[in-house]
C-alpha cells in the first residue's frame, strides 16, 4: 500500500489550504457580526492572496503526479490556478460593491465563491475522472446555491431551478460517458486512458459513443450551442454580482476540463472530437451572435455575446495544436477580463432594488459619467474583435491557428459571424454615446471599486497594445518553455 | 450467465427513461429530480458492470462518490424547490418560463 | 440470451398468480353487503379529520435536506472500516479529517438555526 | 532621420492628447494653438523629408523603429517606410491636414449653437473637434509611412475610427448618427477583405514586411488555391482582391461608395479633409504601394479597372441631381476616386497617385469653398436657395473657380494633366476591359465639367433666390477661412506644371512603384511626352477636353442663359404644350437627350440604383434579414425547461447518429 507522502501534498498544498481556509472564513462568517461582511471579504480575498504565492513559490514546468495519479501540478494547472484566483479576486470586489448598493449582504456569496474556486482549482488539477468529478460538482454546486441566494425571488429561483435541472442531466451526461470510456479502456486514470485509446481502434464504438456524451458534459460548462439554454436564463435570473463571477471565472474551469478530457484522456481521438467541436463551434457562434440582435435586456445580450465567444475558444482547441491550445488559452483569459469588465460596469449602474440591464438604461451613459462610457467602449469594442483592443488579438490568435491546420472556411465562417456580432456590441456604444440619457440619477461608487473598474479597461486597452506578455504566457504553457516571472 | 451487455443494456434503458422523463413531463419539478436519481443510478449500473467485468475496483469507487454527490446535489435541488415554491406558489414545470427570449 | 432471465420471468409470474388467487378467494368467499359506514375511512374509531393527501410542511424537506446529507456521507465509513486494520494510523487520521470537515458543515447549520423547529 | 519621422508622427498626436484630454484647462484657443502647431511642425518636416528624397537624392529609408512583440517566429514592428511616394503623401496630408486645421478655426467659431442648451456633449465639443482632426493626422501619417501590414492596418482602422467619430460628430442630429453607423458598417465589409487578404498574406510570406513580402512576390505567382472545392483560384489574385475589398470600401468604389454621400453629415472641415483629400484615397495609395503584388494579377487589375470604370461614370451622373452643395461635391469625389482607381487598373499607378495628389489640392479647396459658402449663408446648404453670391464672396468665388477648373482639367491647370495622363494610359491599356473603361471616363470628363459648373452657376451666378434677412448678412467669410483658400488655389493651379513629367511619365516614383514591362502604359506613353506645352497641345486635339468644354457650355445654357429650363423640363413632361411654350424644340431635345436625359438617368439611377437596391437590399435589407432570423432564432428559447432538455438530448443524438454510424 503506498500511502501519500510529503510530495503529494506539496503538489497539492494550494487546494489544502484553500479548502481549509474556506473552512475558516465559513466559521468566521458565522461568528461575525458586521452588517457589512468586511471580516469576511477580507478572509476571502486573504485566501485568494495566499493561493497565489503559494503557486508562485512553486512554480515551475515540472510535471508531478500525486496521490496515486489522481492529481497532477502542471504548468497548466498553475497558470490556470493563477487566472482563476485572480478573476475570482476581481468577482469578489466587483460582488461586494453590489451587495452593499443592494443591500443585500451575505457571508455565503463569498464562501461559497471560494468553494467555487476551489472546485476549479480540482478540475485544474485533476488527471484522474473521479478527481475531475469531484472538482466538477464542488464547482457547479456551488454555483446552483450562489443563483438561487436571493431568496425572496422568483427569477433567481426559476433560474437556479434551470440551471440545476440542466446541469444535473449534463453531469450524468458526462458520467454515462465516463463510464463508456472506462469500459472501453479500463481505467479512470486519464494517463492510462489515453494510452489505452492510443492502442485501440481508432473506431472502437464504445469509445466514441462515451466520447460524444463527455464532448456533450464539456458543452454544457462552455455554454456551447445546443447545451447553451441555460445561459441566458441564468444570467438574466441570478443577481448581477453572481453572473459576473459565473460568467467568468468558471469558463477557465470549462476550458480545464476541456483539456484534461479531452487532450490529455482522449488525445488520440482527436480526429473524431475535432468534428464535434467544429459543429459546436459553427452553432455557438451562429446562434450566440445572431440571438444576441435580438435581446433588449443587457445580461442575456451578454449571455449569447458569451455562448458566441465559446464558439471562438472552440475554434483554438480543435486545431489540436499546442500553438491552437495556447490560443484557446487566451481568449478565455481575455474572455474572462472583458466579461468582468463589462459586468463590473453594469454593477455601478444598478441602485438598490434596481437592477440596470436594460438597454435603456445605459442610454446616454456619456453624459452621466463619460469615464464609465470610456470603459464601456473599450470593453464592447474588444468584443467586438476590434483592434488594437485585446478581444482583437484573441480572435486573431484563434483564427490564425484554425487557419494553420487548413480549416479556411472555419476561419471565413468565424469572422462573418463575428462581423454580424459586431453590430450589437456598436449598438451598445450608439445607445452610450448618440441617445439622450433617460435616467438621470449620478453614478456613484465606492473608491476601489472605481479604480478596479477603471483598471480593467486599462488592461483591456494597454494588453490590446501589448498583448505579447499575456499571450506568451499562454504560449509558454504549451510550449513548456521556462517562464519568467517579472 | 448474465453477460456484460445486458447491464449495459439495462443501463442505457433506464438513462434513455430518465431523458424521455426530464422532457416528457411537464408537471411536476419534483419527478424531474427523481429522474436526475435514476439518470445517476443507470450510471452507477455501468461503472458496476464495467467495475465487475474488469475486475477493476476503481469503478466501483466511483460509484460511492455519485452517490453521495448525487446525495448532495438532490439536497441543493430540493432547497432550490423550496426557495421556488415559496416565491412562486407552484412547482409546475410549466409555469416556469418567465426567463426566455 | 434471453433464456438467462427464464427463473425472473417464472418468480414474477408465481408472484402475481399468488397476488391474484389470494384477492380472488377473498372476493368469492367473503358476503358482500356494504353500506355507508362500511365504506367510509376507518381512523382509529374517530371520524377523519382531514383530507389524506395533506401538504407537508416545508420545514419537513428542510430535515430530509440535511438528513440525507449527513446519512449519505456515512457511506464512506463502511469501506473505511473495512481496511482500517490494513492502513492504520493514516486511514484514521484521513477519517478524522473528513468527519471534521463534515462538523464545520453542522456546525454552520446549527448556528444558521436550520435544526430548529420554530 | 528617425528622430525626424517619430516628431512627424508624434507632433499631432501630442496636439490631440493635449486638446482632448485637457480640454478644460487649455480652453478653445489653447485647443487650437496646440493642434496646428503640432500639425505645422509635423507639415515643415514632411516638406524636409519631401526636399530630402526628391532632390537631394537620399536613399530610401526603411528600418524598424520598435519591436512591438515576437510571437510565434512573427515579428510584429514598428518602422517606417519612407521613399518619394511616402514623401509626396505625407506632404499632402500634412499640408492639407494644416490649412484644414486653421480653416476650422473659422468654421467652428460659433459651433456652440449646433447644441442643445447645456447639453453635456456640447461641452467641449470645439477642443474635441480638434483633437479629432489632429488624430486623424496622426493616424493617416502611421498609415502612409508603415514599412508593414500591421502598422497599415492599424493605421487604416484608426483613421476609420476618427471618421466614424468625426461623422457622427453632431450626434444630437438623427442623420449624423445614421450617416456614421452606416460608415461603420460599409467600412467593415471593406475591413473584413482587407484582415482576410492579410491574413492570407501572412499565411503565404510567413512574413509582414513590406519588403520582403514584395520581393517574394514573384515566388507566390502561380500557387492557386481552392477556396471552394473545383474552383482553383491564383493566390496572389485572391490575396489582390481582397486587399482591393479594403480599398473598396475605403476610398468608396461601387458598390460600397454609399456611405461616402451620407457623410456629408460631418462638418465640412472634416468632409474635406477625411472624406476628399486624404482618408478616401488611403485605398488608391494602399493599391500603389502593393503594385508588387497588383502586378503579377491580370484579374485583380481587370476588376479594379471595371469597378473604378464604374465609378468614375456613373457617380458623376448622380452628381447632376443633388441640390445640397456637399453633395455635389461629394459624388464628384466619387467619380474623381473613380478616375484614380482606374489608372490602378491599368497599371498606371504613377498617374493615379498623381490625381491623387492634385485631387487632394482642388478638391479639398472646392469643400472648404463650399464651406465658406455655407458659413456665409447660415448653414444653408441647398443651392436652390443660393445664387448670385459672386458679389457678396468674391475670394470664395475666384478660388471656387479655380478648383473647378481644376477638377474639369481645363488646360494649364492641374486637373488637366492628372485626368489627360489617366485616360491616355486607359487608351493606351491591352486589358480587355480597357475599351469600356476609355469610353466611361471619355463621358466622364462631360459630366464631371457639366454638374461643376452648374454648381458654380447656381451658387455664385444668377438670381438671387434667398430669402431678405440672409441676403441683409451676407459677407465675405474672415481670413482663418479665405487664407487656406487662396494657399489651396495655389498648388491647385500650379502643381501640376513642374510635376507631370517627372511624376506621371517620368521614374519619380521609380524603386516606390513596381510595373511589369508588358504593363507600362505610362513608359510608352512617356516617349512621346513633349513636355507641359506639347500635353497642352496634345489636349487640345484630342476629345477630353472639347468635352469638357461641352460640359461647361451646356450647363452655362442650362443654368445661366436658360435657367427657368431645367425647372420646367422637370415639371412637365414635355407634351405639346410644353413644346409650344418652349419655341426652342431643339434646345428641348438638346435639354432632353444630354442634360434631361443623363438627368434622368442619374435620378433614376440615383432613386432605383442607389436608393432601392444598394440603400435598400443590400444595406439595410441585410440588416433586416438578420434581425428576422434573430428574432426567430430567439424563439427557440422558449423558457421552458423541457424544451431545453430536449434541445440538449438532440443535440447529443446528432452528435452520436454523425460519429457512431457509419463507424462501427
Amino acid at each position: 500500500m503506498n500511502l501519500p507522502g510529503t510530495q503529494d501534498y506539496l503538489a497539492a498544498l494550494p487546494e489544502i489550504v484553500v479548502a481549509t481556509l474556506a473552512c475558516i472564513v465559513l466559521l468566521i462568517d458565522l461568528w461575525s457580526n458586521d452588517r457589512e461582511r468586511l471580516l469576511t471579504w477580507l478572509a476571502t480575498q486573504f485566501t485568494l492572496l495566499v493561493g497565489i504565492v503559494l503557486i508562485i513559490v512553486q512554480l515551475s514546468t515540472d510535471v508531478t503526479y500525486a496521490f496515486a495519479g489522481t492529481y497532477v501540478k502542471d504548468i497548466l494547472s498553475d497558470v490556470l490556478k493563477l487566472f482563476i484566483f485572480i478573476g475570482a479576486g476581481v468577482a469578489f470586489l466587483y460582488m461586494r460593491e453590489y451587495l452593499r448598493i443592494h443591500n443585500e449582504m451575505k457571508g455565503e456569496y463569498f464562501t461559497l465563491g471560494l468553494f467555487a474556486v476551489l472546485g476549479m482549482m480540482v478540475l485544474a488539477s485533476a488527471s484522474h475522472m473521479i478527481t475531475l468529478y469531484l472538482g466538477l460538482e464542488l464547482l457547479s454546486l456551488s454555483l446552483y446555491a450562489l443563483v438561487a441566494m436571493r431568496r425572496d425571488s422568483a427569477q433567481s429561483a426559476e433560474a437556479a431551478m434551470k440551471y440545476f435541472m440542466l446541469g444535473a442531466i449534463a453531469s450524468g451526461m458526462l458520467l454515462y460517458g465516463m463510464s463508456m470510456i472506462y469500459g472501453a479502456t479500463g481505467s479512470l486514470d486519464l494517463r492510462e486512458v489515453a494510452d489505452a485509446v492510443a492502442q485501440a481502434r481508432s473506431d472502437d464504438l464504445i469509445l466514441i459513443f462515451g466520447l460524444v456524451f463527455i464532448v456533450a458534459g464539456i458543452a454544457f460548462k462552455l455554454g456551447a450551442v445546443p447545451f447553451h439554454m441555460w445561459a441566458p436564463d441564468v444570467y438574466q435570473g441570478a443577481p448581477t454580482a453572481v453572473t459576473l463571477f459565473l460568467a467568468t471565472v468558471p469558463k477557465l474551469a470549462a476550458f480545464a476540463m476541456l483539456m484534461r478530457l479531452l487532450v490529455d484522456g482522449l488525445g488520440p481521438l482527436h480526429d473524431q472530437w475535432q468534428g464535434m467541436l467544429i459543429i459546436l463551434a459553427v452553432l455557438s457562434m451562429a446562434i450566440g451572435n445572431l440571438v444576441a440582435i435580438a435581446q433588449e435586456n443587457i445580461r442575456r445580450m451578454l449571455a449569447y455575446s458569451t455562448i458566441s465567444h465559446v464558439g471562438f475558444l472552440l475554434l483554438g482547441v480543435l486545431s489540436g495544436t499546442d500553438q491552437g491550445y495556447a490560443a484557446a488559452l487566451f481568449y478565455t483569459v481575455v474572455y474572462m477580463i472583458m466579461g468582468l469588465g463589462a459586468f463590473g460596469v453594469l454593477v455601478m449602474l444598478g441602485r438598490a432594488g434596481f437592477e440596470a440591464d436594460r438597454l435603456s438604461d445605459i442610454k446616454g451613459l456619456n453624459q452621466r459619467s463619460p469615464w464609465l462610457a470610456g470603459v464601456m467602449l473599450v470593453m464592447m469594442f474588444s468584443m467586438a474583435g476590434v483592434p488594437p483592443f485585446l478581444g482583437f488579438w484573441a480572435k486573431f490568435a484563434v483564427l490564425q491557428e484554425v487557419v494553420a491546420v487548413g480549416l479556411v472556411w472555419l476561419a471565413v465562417a468565424a469572422v462573418v459571424f463575428s462581423i454580424i456580432g459586431a453590430f450589437y456590441y456598436l449598438r451598445i456604444v450608439k445607445l452610450i454615446y448618440f441617445d439622450e440619457a433617460e435616467e438621470q440619477a449620478p453614478i456613484r461608487g465606492s473608491s476601489p471599486m472605481r479604480v478596479m473598474v477603471s483598471s480593467n479597461g486599462l488592461v483591456v486597452l494597454l494588453f490590446g497594445l501589448f498583448p505579447a506578455p499575456l499571450l506568451g504566457i499562454c504560449i509558454a504553457v504549451f510550449t513548456r518553455i521556462e517562464l519568467v516571472i517579472g | 450467465m448474465i453477460v456484460l451487455s445486458d447491464y449495459l443494456i439495462l443501463a442505457a434503458i433506464l438513462f434513455a427513461l430518465s431523458v424521455a422523463g426530464i422532457f416528457i413531463n411537464r408537471k411536476n419539478v419534483l419527478i424531474l429530480l427523481m429522474c436526475i436519481e435514476l439518470m445517476l443510478l443507470a450510471v452507477n449500473i455501468n461503472f458496476v458492470a464495467f467495475s465487475h467485468f474488469l475486475n477493476d475496483i476503481a469503478g466501483q469507487v466511483f460509484v460511492f462518490f455519485i452517490l453521495t454527490v448525487a446525495a448532495a446535489e438532490a439536497a441543493i435541488g430540493l432547497a432550490i424547490l423550496v426557495v421556488l415554491f415559496r416565491n412562486r406558489r407552484t412547482i409546475n414545470v410549466e409555469d416556469l418560463g418567465s426567463l426566455k427570449g | 440470451m434471453l433464456e438467462n432471465y427464464l427463473p425472473i420471468l417464472i418468480f414474477m409470474a408465481v408472484g402475481l398468480i399468488m397476488g391474484a388467487v389470494v384477492m380472488a378467494i377473498g372476493y368469492l368467499l367473503g358476503p358482500q353487503r356494504p353500506d355507508s359506514e362500511k365504506g367510509s375511512a376507518y381512523e382509529c374509531g374517530f371520524e377523519a379529520f382531514e383530507d389524506a393527501r395533506m401538504k407537508f410542511d416545508v420545514r419537513y424537506y428542510l430535515v430530509a435536506i440535511l438528513f440525507i446529507i449527513f446519512d449519505l456521507e456515512i457511506a464512506f465509513l463502511f469501506p473505511w472500516a473495512v481496511v482500517l486494520g490494513e492502513i492504520g494510523l493514516f486511514a484514521l487520521g484521513a477519517m478524522a479529517i473528513f468527519l471534521l470537515i463534515l462538523v464545520v458543515g453542522f456546525i454552520y447549520e446549527w448556528k444558521k438555526g436550520a435544526l430548529e423547529w420554530e | 532621420m528617425q528622430a525626424m519621422l517619430l516628431t512627424i508622427v508624434l507632433a499631432p498626436l501630442v496636439g490631440a492628447i493635449i486638446a482632448g484630454l485637457f480640454a478644460r484647462q487649455v480652453g478653445r484657443a489653447g485647443a487650437h494653438w496646440a493642434t496646428i502647431i503640432g500639425v505645422a511642425i509635423s507639415a515643415a518636416l514632411s516638406l524636409v523629408v519631401f526636399k530630402q528624397q526628391v532632390f537631394d537624392g537620399a536613399p530610401v529609408w526603411n528600418e524598424s523603429v520598435y519591436t512591438w512583440m515576437v510571437i510565434g517566429g512573427f515579428t510584429f514592428e514598428i518602422g517606417f517606410l519612407v521613399d518619394r511616394l511616402t514623401a509626396m503623401m505625407m506632404v499632402v496630408v500634412t499640408s492639407v491636414s494644416l490649412m484644414v486645421h486653421i480653416y476650422t478655426i473659422g468654421y467652428m467659431r460659433d459651433e456652440a449653437h449646433n447644441w442643445p442648451k447645456n447639453s453635456r456633449a456640447g461641452r467641449h465639443a470645439y477642443q474635441r473637434f480638434f483633437a479629432y482632426i489632429s488624430l486623424f493626422t496622426f493616424s493617416m501619417l502611421m498609415l502612409v509611412m508603415a514599412n508593414n501590414f500591421l502598422q497599415l492596418f492599424f493605421g487604416w482602422e484608426a483613421v476609420g475610427l476618427v471618421s466614424y467619430l468625426l461623422i457622427g460628430f453632431w450626434l444630437n442630429r438623427d442623420t449624423a448618427v445614421y450617416a456614421n453607423l452606416k460608415a461603420f458598417l460599409v467600412n467593415r465589409v471593406g475591413d473584413f477583405g482587407f484582415l482576410l487578404g492579410i491574413g492570407m498574406i501572412l499565411f503565404y510570406f510567413n512574413t509582414l514586411d513590406y519588403a520582403s513580402v514584395f520581393a517574394a512576390a514573384e515566388r507566390i505567382d502561380g500557387l492557386s488555391i481552392a477556396l471552394f472545392p473545383g474552383f482553383e483560384w491564383s493566390v496572389i489574385t485572391v490575396i489582390c482582391i481582397l486587399l482591393f475589398i479594403g480599398a473598396m470600401g475605403k476610398s468608396a468604389q461601387v458598390p460600397l461608395h454609399v456611405w461616402l454621400p451620407d457623410s456629408m453629415e460631418g462638418p465640412t472641415p472634416i468632409s474635406a479633409l477625411i472624406h476628399a483629400a486624404t482618408m478616401v484615397t488611403a485605398g488608391i495609395f494602399m493599391v500603389a504601394r502593393m503594385s508588387p503584388l497588383f502586378e503579377f494579377s491580370t484579374a485583380a487589375l481587370s476588376f479594379i479597372l471595371v469597378i473604378g470604370a464604374i465609378t468614375a461614370l456613373f457617380m458623376g451622373f448622380l452628381g447632376l441631381v443633388q441640390n445640397d452643395i456637399k453633395r455635389v461635391v461629394a459624388y464628384s469625389t466619387l467619380s474623381q476616386l473613380g478616375y484614380m482607381t482606374v489608372a490602378l487598373g491599368v497599371s498606371a499607378y504613377a498617374a493615379g497617385v498623381f490625381h491623387l495628389m492634385t485631387h487632394a489640392f482642388f478638391k479639398a479647396l472646392l469643400f472648404l469653398a463650399a464651406g465658406s459658402v455655407i458659413i456665409a449663408m447660415h448653414h444653408e446648404q441647398d443651392m436652390r436657395k443660393m445664387g448670385g453670391l459672386k458679389k457678396y464672396l468674391p475670394i470664395t468665388y475666384w478660388t471656387s473657380l479655380i478648383g473647378t477648373l481644376a477638377l474639369i482639367g481645363a488646360p494649364f491647370f492641374s486637373g488637366f494633366f492628372s485626368k489627360d495622363a489617366i485616360i491616355m494610359a486607359v487608351g493606351e491599356s491591352t486589358l480587355s476591359a480597357a475599351g469600356f473603361a476609355y469610353i466611361a471616363v471619355l463621358l466622364g470628363v462631360f459630366v464631371t465639367a457639366l454638374y461643376s459648373f452648374r454648381l458654380f452657376f447656381l451658387v455664385f451666378h444668377g438670381k438671387e433666390r434667398m430669402d431678405e434677412q440672409t441676403r441683409s448678412h451676407l459677407h465675405e467669410s474672415p481670413a482663418v477661412v479665405t487664407v487656406p483658400l487662396i494657399l489651396l488655389a495655389i498648388p491647385s493651379v500650379l502643381i501640376g506644371l513642374p510635376l507631370v513629367g517627372s511624376m506621371a511619365f517620368g521614374d519619380f516614383f521609380a524603386g516606390a512603384i513596381t510595373v511589369l514591362p508588358h504593363n507600362d502604359v505610362l513608359g510608352r506613353l512617356a516617349q512621346e511626352y513633349t513636355g507641359v506645352i506639347g500635353m497642352v497641345i496634345h489636349g487640345l486635339v484630342t476629345p477630353p477636353v472639347w468635352l469638357a468644354a461641352a460640359g461647361v457650355v451646356t450647363a452655362w445654357y442650362l443654368y445661366l442663359h436658360r435657367p427657368e429650363l431645367p425647372e420646367r423640363i422637370r415639371q412637365r413632361f414635355a407634351g405639346l404644350h410644353a413644346f409650344m411654350v418652349n419655341k426652342y424644340g431643339f434646345d428641348d431635345f438638346n435639354e432632353k437627350v444630354f442634360a434631361g436625359g443623363s438627368r434622368r438617368l442619374g435620378d433614376l439611377l440615383w432613386r432605383h440604383g442607389d436608393v432601392r437596391v444598394i440603400d435598400g437590399w443590400l444595406v439595410n435589407g441585410t440588416a433586416n434579414t438578420v434581425g428576422r432570423l434573430a428574432q426567430l432564432a430567439r424563439r427557440l428559447q422558449s423558457g421552458y425547461l423541457y424544451h431545453y432538455a430536449f434541445a440538449m438530448v438532440l443535440g447529443l443524438l446528432l452528435m452520436l447518429i454523425l460519429f457512431t454510424t457509419g463507424r462501427g
